[in-house]
């Protein structure tokens, strides 16, 4: 039997429970009365505010500027007044501002126009790009700009396009490639025009096989130049890194980017924004958003308006079980736990998850470490967790950094795996906070 | 005779080993600090760091090559940095008045209300990666006692409320535990102060009579009924100025409505 | 073939740590981070070596030949003392930051066991010149694993939750017993069988 | 002035204690102790070289200049240790053969070289000599207390002198026939150094706090 | 969402289902077999044995854990500790040695260095290791088993295997046999059903001594749950399918061990190199129970792939080299306590590889080329 390619270093196989919401076609969430638009939602700086309270803004205007190279522009996703500018915290813990919209429930949405953009140069579409404010939508946030600005001297050999969508639960990139086939794969080759790669490889974890077979026979119609790989089903693939080690087999050194080994790798959603953004002018605005969990009473996937408080799509859902314990933003692997449900969606929200409180234990939560090395054995980038977390808790910053720490991704493999339960990957974001300093 | 011959044996021994002693220690010479070496020898030796040096001898190397101040080290003290003063020959003992910490924040989970329920290491710095904690009040104390492991010298327990304190008795002012605290919540007052304000929290007093029963809510009635009580309130919370504290705190902290003034010792 | 019994003899079966109880201040002093132990090893291994040679040509054409042998505690200990402080005296001026590592543990040396114990074994062995070179090396080298494996051992202690009042100098004394105990392992018939 | 005397006497058999609180003089503490008559034999050496050499030490103490003061300490050492070997040699011909290369290691015992360094440097004859007295004694007593518990438990034996008919060993029933054996071994030593240290860090913090 | 607080906590969010008190009851499941067939070969004085060794290490984990106010007995490590030791000891083994090892074993190795997961030397192994060199006359009082018993051999012959090569070889100065030619010519009983299936055997033409089934299915004179290889490799097979253990360990310490004892076992016996009969010495003795259930204690071994092994690998070379060439008849437990020792260091040195760390090297090459 031909085996299909993966990463070789660690990866684990949690339960994907992607049946629960992988058939729901994307529905379209009416606009609420209120949406809240943060000034960050990407990685690097936030976005200079260009309004004020008081301000009429318009479906797609910008709102927020982009504060330095790192960091991307702010648009409005739906005509309305902002009517306060708060103070709110991100479910990653950040601490941002962002605009109190009021929608014009009468009149809230303006239509988008398609251009051609065949004949534009890469430097244009570039431009497009960065003045949108597109990010990767997988959950890091990366402004795609500065992804697809090739420096002078270096050459992209692979333009690696991700639809692992690895996160147990997520189907958001799942149902993108199915219905929007066509769009996502124009977005591709946008991509392809502005970073001009030798190939291009869309690499799919073979639990869509759906969508694999829908890309392919696409992709053999319009005869674009475009490989689809099948890839073993195992966490974390959906990281760069591993993605990478999977479709081109190259490893990308601690402290290096994709474009270090001539490679540039856009999320799937991220290449539908793209297109959006190109072809239509539109900056994302909107996103697919996945709302399962066990004790969410309807699992969906809902194109969702950024900005939209998580209440609000609740809601929409059918609102949660009683047995909820735990609500998630993003996937269960590494997304963020949060209490508060008046915090919106925002560009790099994959899903919403609603987990069942587990039986209380009585005893601690943790056991000590046996040492029993699974988590060395699991963790992709070849660190030692257990020795890490150990260092960390008995507050040996430095000697942990040593042991390469900021190397970790906080993927989660190893607090999967731990059947002490020890929060490793919390052991691992402490230690990385309390190095730095 | 026998004797005789042991005594030259030894003496020749003795005498040959020194030579070859005493030229090796010529062609090894290594210039010692003994001025370094000699402050070590009055600091006390407790390694806190509080001087912001790599232990004591890195102090007393720093001091001896003089790019670093007099007076940092807080264990010591005056004395110390009198001491130390001699023997660099700077003269003048640098006055340090005796700091001690105090944890500004009473509000245990019984009083002051909680957003979520916490689970992960038992470190405040790792709590307050997960919105800053799961207290509603962003400023106060997180109660998983980060402080009381690095304390050197024991002086931070846990009282039967869960509250942390701080013996001030024992507290060497060497402020690890003003630099593990995430929130801030423990700052330095001095020795002599007789009370502190037990509250950290700079949120408009509304907001802060909804989470806390034991928080400053801003009312001013220390700062305008007992102007003689040091107290002033800033950004909405209250804080004592320990240089013009009088007695009349106590009557200030019998005053306050949330209680929130109280005896530092 | 004696050689590598006598190096099987000092390292495992008679390691002057975990079976003859010498050397054991350092092994618990020095022994709290590995690269002091693998530093204060070699240098223990080195003034052993050397103080084999110098206390076997002191015993045998000094003190024999006049019939002093009485002297040997008192000439063997001025012997490594003066030793001692020359190799204190090479290694400061050479590596301080190994100086700065044994800190006041290479004056120890001199007050080491271990140092006048190899010079007085081998001279109630009967060892010749080459064979008691031989035996304060392997002696040496025996030391310096125990002194290594028990340091990563007291590394790895160091981050988990010993008992409160065993940490420090009592769990190291108990680490060594069961270091000890494993080491009964190796007794005198290994040798014979192996070397015949 | 008396109660300092006695305080220079009394500390060693407790509050600094060599073996369990200075942890001096570990080598021989369990080297000899698998018979209590080796115990004695030793305390016995260690405390004629300490008494001596702290009493020289202390009346050389202006004479000898600094930077050789060490080796002369060791000098001194190793003359009444050859002098106690001697002794030993002569008059306890049994003791000698099993206390073997621990009886020459009385010179680098640390408890000798540290009290001479320590004390007897900076002290007066009668100081020095108390406090030789109560540091041996200290280390008698640490070294009976372990040599007591590794025979009963190790051997089911108690050796003293033969006296007599007397053939100077106790033997105790159950224990002689079935003997912790690894407590005679260096294994055993060592664990029990380890637990009695912890007793006694755990007994002193105890009375401190 | 009112008036009902949720959890946070830090990613990920969903966790396996293996826990350490599910590893530790895998384990003694996976043990259970083989405990049994000594139960069976060794009779009711085995299971007392057993049973006295688990309800002391239980008890006095209990009792500890009391003291220290911390973990919970019902993690089954002190249940799996005391199971280890009772089946490590002779059937016949008077009733406090058990009693003792486990106290050793559970307040010496384990409660001292912080408990569960703090210790660095096998509990269960330095227990027994504690009363074997304290009690060496009462440890080696060995019953013959049930089913060679009733072949007819005297079952007050106590030899094992092992002792009983160990006796010959080192009587005899110049023999020129095997480990079974020792064991036929010293008249060393097997059963008749071994004789069956050595004739089975030699009728395919492949030469299996009597010895190695009797020591493979578990009709020879040892400890109680030492005896059936074939037993313990069933348990084996089921921790390996569970996951719960690797391979590394158990092959890397039975393959060096083999190798060893190939090209040198014969050595000892007057034989030339690559003479030497590992085949039986592997499963004789304790040395399958090592390998598979000792040896990959998680606690004491290795956490990186690459140190366990390297700890495989050591702990087959010192069980040969004691085997062969020590005073004692049975090592592997030594051997597995000896390299524990090199654990810390193990793990100090030897790192996994990371991520990224080929390519760098890769790299540079490129730039030479």
């Amino acid at each position: 039997m031909h085996r299909l390619p993966t990463f070789r270093k660690g990866g684990i196989h949690p339960g994907d429970k992607k049946e629960l919401s992988q058939s729901q076609p994307v529905e379209r969430l009416p606009f609420p009365d209120e949406l809240i638009v943060p000034l960050s939602q990407h990685l690097g700086a936030p976005a200079n505010p260009l309004k004020e309270k008081g301000d009429a803004v318009g479906m797609g205007e910008m709102i927020g500027e982009a504060s330095s190279f790192i960091s991307a522009n702010i648009h409005s996703p739906v005509n309305g007044t902002i009517t306060e500018i708060r103070q709110i915290t991100l479910m990653n813990s950040v601490s941002c501002k962002a605009f109190v919209i009021k929608v014009d429930t009468e009149n809230p949405a303006v239509e988008f126009t398609a251009h051609p953009w065949k004949d534009k140069s890469g430097e244009q579409l570039l431009g497009k790009v960065k003045e949108l404010g597109i990010v990767g939508t997988g959950g890091a946030t990366f402004p795609t700009h500065v992804k697809l600005s090739v420096p002078k001297g270096k050459s992209v050999e692979s333009l690696v396009i991700n639809g692992v969508e690895c996160e147990p639960y997520l189907t958001s990139d799942h149902r993108l490639m199915l219905e929007q086939t066509e769009q996502v794969l124009e977005g591709i080759m946008i991509a392809a025009h502005i970073t001009e790669p030798k190939n291009i490889i869309v690499g799919v974890e073979n639990n869509k096989k759906d969508a694999i077979e829908r890309l392919r026979s696409v992709i053999s119609e319009k005869k674009l130049p475009i490989e689809v790989v099948a890839l073993q089903v195992k966490y974390p693939q959906g990281d760069e890194k591993q993605l990478l080690k999977a479709t081109i087999n190259r490893e990308i050194p601690s402290g290096k980017l994709p474009l270090d080994v001539g490679a540039v790798v856009l999320n799937v959603g991220t290449a539908f924004a793209v297109y959006e953004a190109v072809v239509y002018n539109k900056p994302i605005i909107d996103r697919i958003v996945t709302v399962s969990g066990e004790a969410m009473k309807e699992k969906k996937n809902v194109r969702t308006p950024i900005g939209t408080k998580i209440a609000d799509l609740i809601a929409f859902s059918g609102g949660l079980n009683d047995n909820v314990g735990k609500m998630v933003a993003g996937g269960p692997m590494m997304g963020f736990a949060f209490y508060d449900d008046q915090i919106p969606v925002i560009k790099g929200t994959s899903g919403i998850l609603a987990l069942e409180r587990k039986k209380e234990k009585k005893v601690k939560i943790s056991t000590p470490c046996i040492s029993c090395g699974k988590c060395v054995a699991v963790c992709p980038m070849g660190l030692q967790p257990t020795r890490l977390f150990r260092l960390i808790e008995n507050r040996q910053y430095e000697q942990a950094m040593k042991l390469n720490l900021m190397d970790c991704k906080e993927c989660g493999c190893c607090a999967y795996s731990c059947p002490s339960e020890l929060p490793l990957v919390h052991g691992m974001k402490l230690g990385k906070k309390m190095g730095r300093k | 005779m026998n004797i005789l011959f042991a005594f030259l044996v030894i003496a020749a021994l003795a005498l040959v080993l020194g030579f070859a002693l005493a030229v090796a220690a010529k062609k090894f010479a290594v210039e010692k600090d003994v001025t370094a070496e000699q402050i070590l020898a009055i600091l006390p030796g407790a390694n806190c760091g509080a001087c912001g040096f790599p232990g004591c001898s890195g102090y007393a190397d720093a001091l001896s090559k003089g790019t670093a101040e007099n007076g940092l080290c807080s264990p010591g003290g005056a004395k110390t940095s009198k001491a130390v003063s001699e023997i660099l020959g700077t003269g003048g003992a640098v006055e340090t008045e005796k700091m001690v910490a105090f944890v500004h924040c009473r509000g245990n989970h019984e009083v002051t209300a909680q957003d979520y329920e916490y689970r992960g290491i038992s470190d405040c710095n790792a709590a307050h990666l997960l919105f800053k904690g799961d207290s509603s009040c962003k400023f106060g104390c997180h109660h998983l006692g980060s402080c009381i492991e690095v304390c050197p010298v024991e002086a931070i327990y846990r009282d039967e409320k869960d509250n942390i304190m701080v013996d001030p008795e024992k507290c060497i002012g060497c402020k690890k535990c003003t630099l593990v605290c995430p929130t801030q919540v423990i700052k330095m007052i001095p020795y002599r102060g007789s009370h502190a304000v037990a509250c950290n929290n700079h949120d408009k007093g509304a907001v802060v009579r909804k989470i806390c029963s034991v928080g400053c809510i801003a009312c001013k009635i220390c700062e305008r009924k007992f102007p003689e009580s040091g107290c002033t309130v800033s950004d909405n919370l209250s804080s004592v100025d320990y240089a013009k504290e009088t007695a009349q705190i106590a009557d200030a902290a019998a005053a306050c409505p949330t209680k929130c003034i109280v005896t530092a010792k | 073939m004696i050689y590598i019994g006598l190096f099987i003899t000092y390292i495992f079966i008679n390691n002057f740590i975990l079976t003859q109880f010498l050397g054991l201040c350092p092994f618990i002093g020095v022994s709290k981070n590995s690269e002091s132990a693998i530093g204060m090893g070699m240098a223990v291994t080195f003034v052993m070596g050397i103080a084999s040679i110098i206390t076997y040509l002191v015993y045998h054409f000094l003190l024999l030949p006049l019939n002093l042998t009485y002297l040997q505690t008192l000439s063997f200990i001025l012997v490594i003392a003066s030793l001692v402080q020359f190799v204190e005296m090479v290694i400061q001026k050479n590596s301080p930051s190994l100086y700065q590592a044994l800190g006041i543990f290479l004056p120890l040396i001199t007050t080491n066991c271990a140092v006048l114990g190899i010079a007085l074994i081998n001279i109630t062995e009967g060892y010749n010149l080459m064979q008691s070179f031989t035996a304060g090396l392997a002696a040496g080298i025996g030391f310096t694993l125990a002194l290594v494996l028990m340091s990563n051992i007291r590394e790895r202690l160091d981050l988990h939750p010993v008992r409160k009042a065993f940490r420090g100098v009592p769990i190291a004394f108990i680490s060594g017993g069961l270091m000890a105990l494993a080491f009964m392992a190796f007794d005198k018939s290994l040798l014979t069988n192996l070397l015949g | 002035m008396a109660s300092g005397k006695i305080n220079i006497l009394s500390r060693g058999l407790l509050k600094e204690n060599p073996v369990f609180i200075l942890m001096l003089g570990l080598c021989p503490t369990l080297g000899v102790t698998t018979q209590v008559i080796n115990a004695l034999g030793m305390g016995a050496g260690v405390i004629f070289v300490l008494v001596f050499s702290n009493i020289f030490v202390s009346l050389l103490k202006d004479i000898i200049p600094g930077s050789v003061r060490i080796p002369s300490y060791i000098v001194i050492i190793a003359a009444f240790v050859t002098i106690v070997e001697m002794m030993m040699h002569a008059f306890a011909p049994s003791i000698y053969s099993s206390l073997g290369i621990f009886l020459p290691l009385i010179v680098v015992n640390c408890i000798i070289l540290g009290r001479a360094e320590a004390f007897a440097n900076k002290n007066s004859i009668v100081d020095s000599f108390l406090d030789a007295i109560g540091m041996g004694v200290g280390f008698t007593l640490a070294l009976l207390l372990i040599a007591l518990i590794r025979e009963v438990f190790g051997s089911g034996t108690i050796t003293l002198f033969a006296m007599g008919s007397f053939d100077g060993v106790i033997e105790i029933p159950i224990l002689y026939t079935y003997p912790v054996r690894v407590l005679t071994l260096a294994a055993g030593a060592l664990l029990l150094m380890g637990y009695l240290k912890g007793f006694f860090e755990w007994y002193s913090k105890r009375k401190r706090g | 969402m009112e008036n009902r607080k949720l959890t946070v906590s830090s990613s990920p969010h969903i966790h396996t289902r293996m826990s350490t008190s599910s590893i530790m009851w895998s384990v003694t499941v996976a043990l259970l077999p083989a405990a049994l067939w000594g139960v069976y070969v060794f009779g009711l004085r085995a299971l007392l044995v057993i049973a006295v060794s688990i309800v002391s290490s239980v008890a006095i984990e209990y009792g500890l854990l009391k003291i220290s106010k911390d973990g919970s007995v019902l993690d089954g490590s002190a249940f799996l500790t005391g199971l280890l030791i009772g089946m490590n000891l002779p059937a016949d083994v008077a009733i406090v040695v058990p009693i003792l090892a486990s106290a050793f074993a559970i307040f010496v190795v384990k409660w001292t260095f912080g408990g569960l997961g703090s210790n660095w030397m096998n509990p269960a192994l330095a227990g027994r290791v504690f009363v074997f060199f304290s009690f060496t006359g009462l440890m080696n009082t060995y019953r013959m088993p049930r089913t060679l018993v009733s072949a007819g051999v005297d079952a007050s012959s106590s030899a094992t295997i092992l002792t009983q090569i160990k006796m010959t070889v080192s009587e005899q100065t110049a023999l020129l046999a095997s480990s079974t030619g020792v064991l036929e010519s010293s008249g060393y009983p097997y059963t008749g059903f071994a004789h069956n299936v050595s004739q089975f055997f030699s009728s395919m033409s492949l030469n299996v001594s009597e010895y190695t089934i009797d020591a493979f299915f578990g009709n020879i004179a040892g400890c109680i749950g030492e005896v059936s290889a074939f037993f313990l490799i069933l348990g084996g097979i089921y921790l390996l399918y569970k996951k719960i253990i690797t391979w590394h360990i158990p092959v890397s310490m039975i393959g060096s061990f083999a190798l060893f004892a190939w090209v040198f076992g014969g050595l000892r016996n007057g034989l030339g190199l690559f003479q030497g009969d590992f085949v039986l010495q592997i499963f004789s003795g304790g040395f399958i129970l090592a390998s598979l259930f000792m040896a990959t204690d998680m606690v004491t071994s290795p956490v990186t792939r690459k140190g366990m092994i390297l700890y495989g690998i050591l702990i087959g070379f010192f069980t040969f080299l004691l085997r062969y060439f020590g005073s004692l008849p049975e090592s592997s437990s030594l051997a597995i306590l000896l390299v524990n020792i090199f654990v810390p260091t193990i793990d100090r040195y030897i790192m996994p590889k990371r991520f990224g760390e080929v390519e760098k090297k890769s790299n540079k090459k490129e730039v030479k080329a």
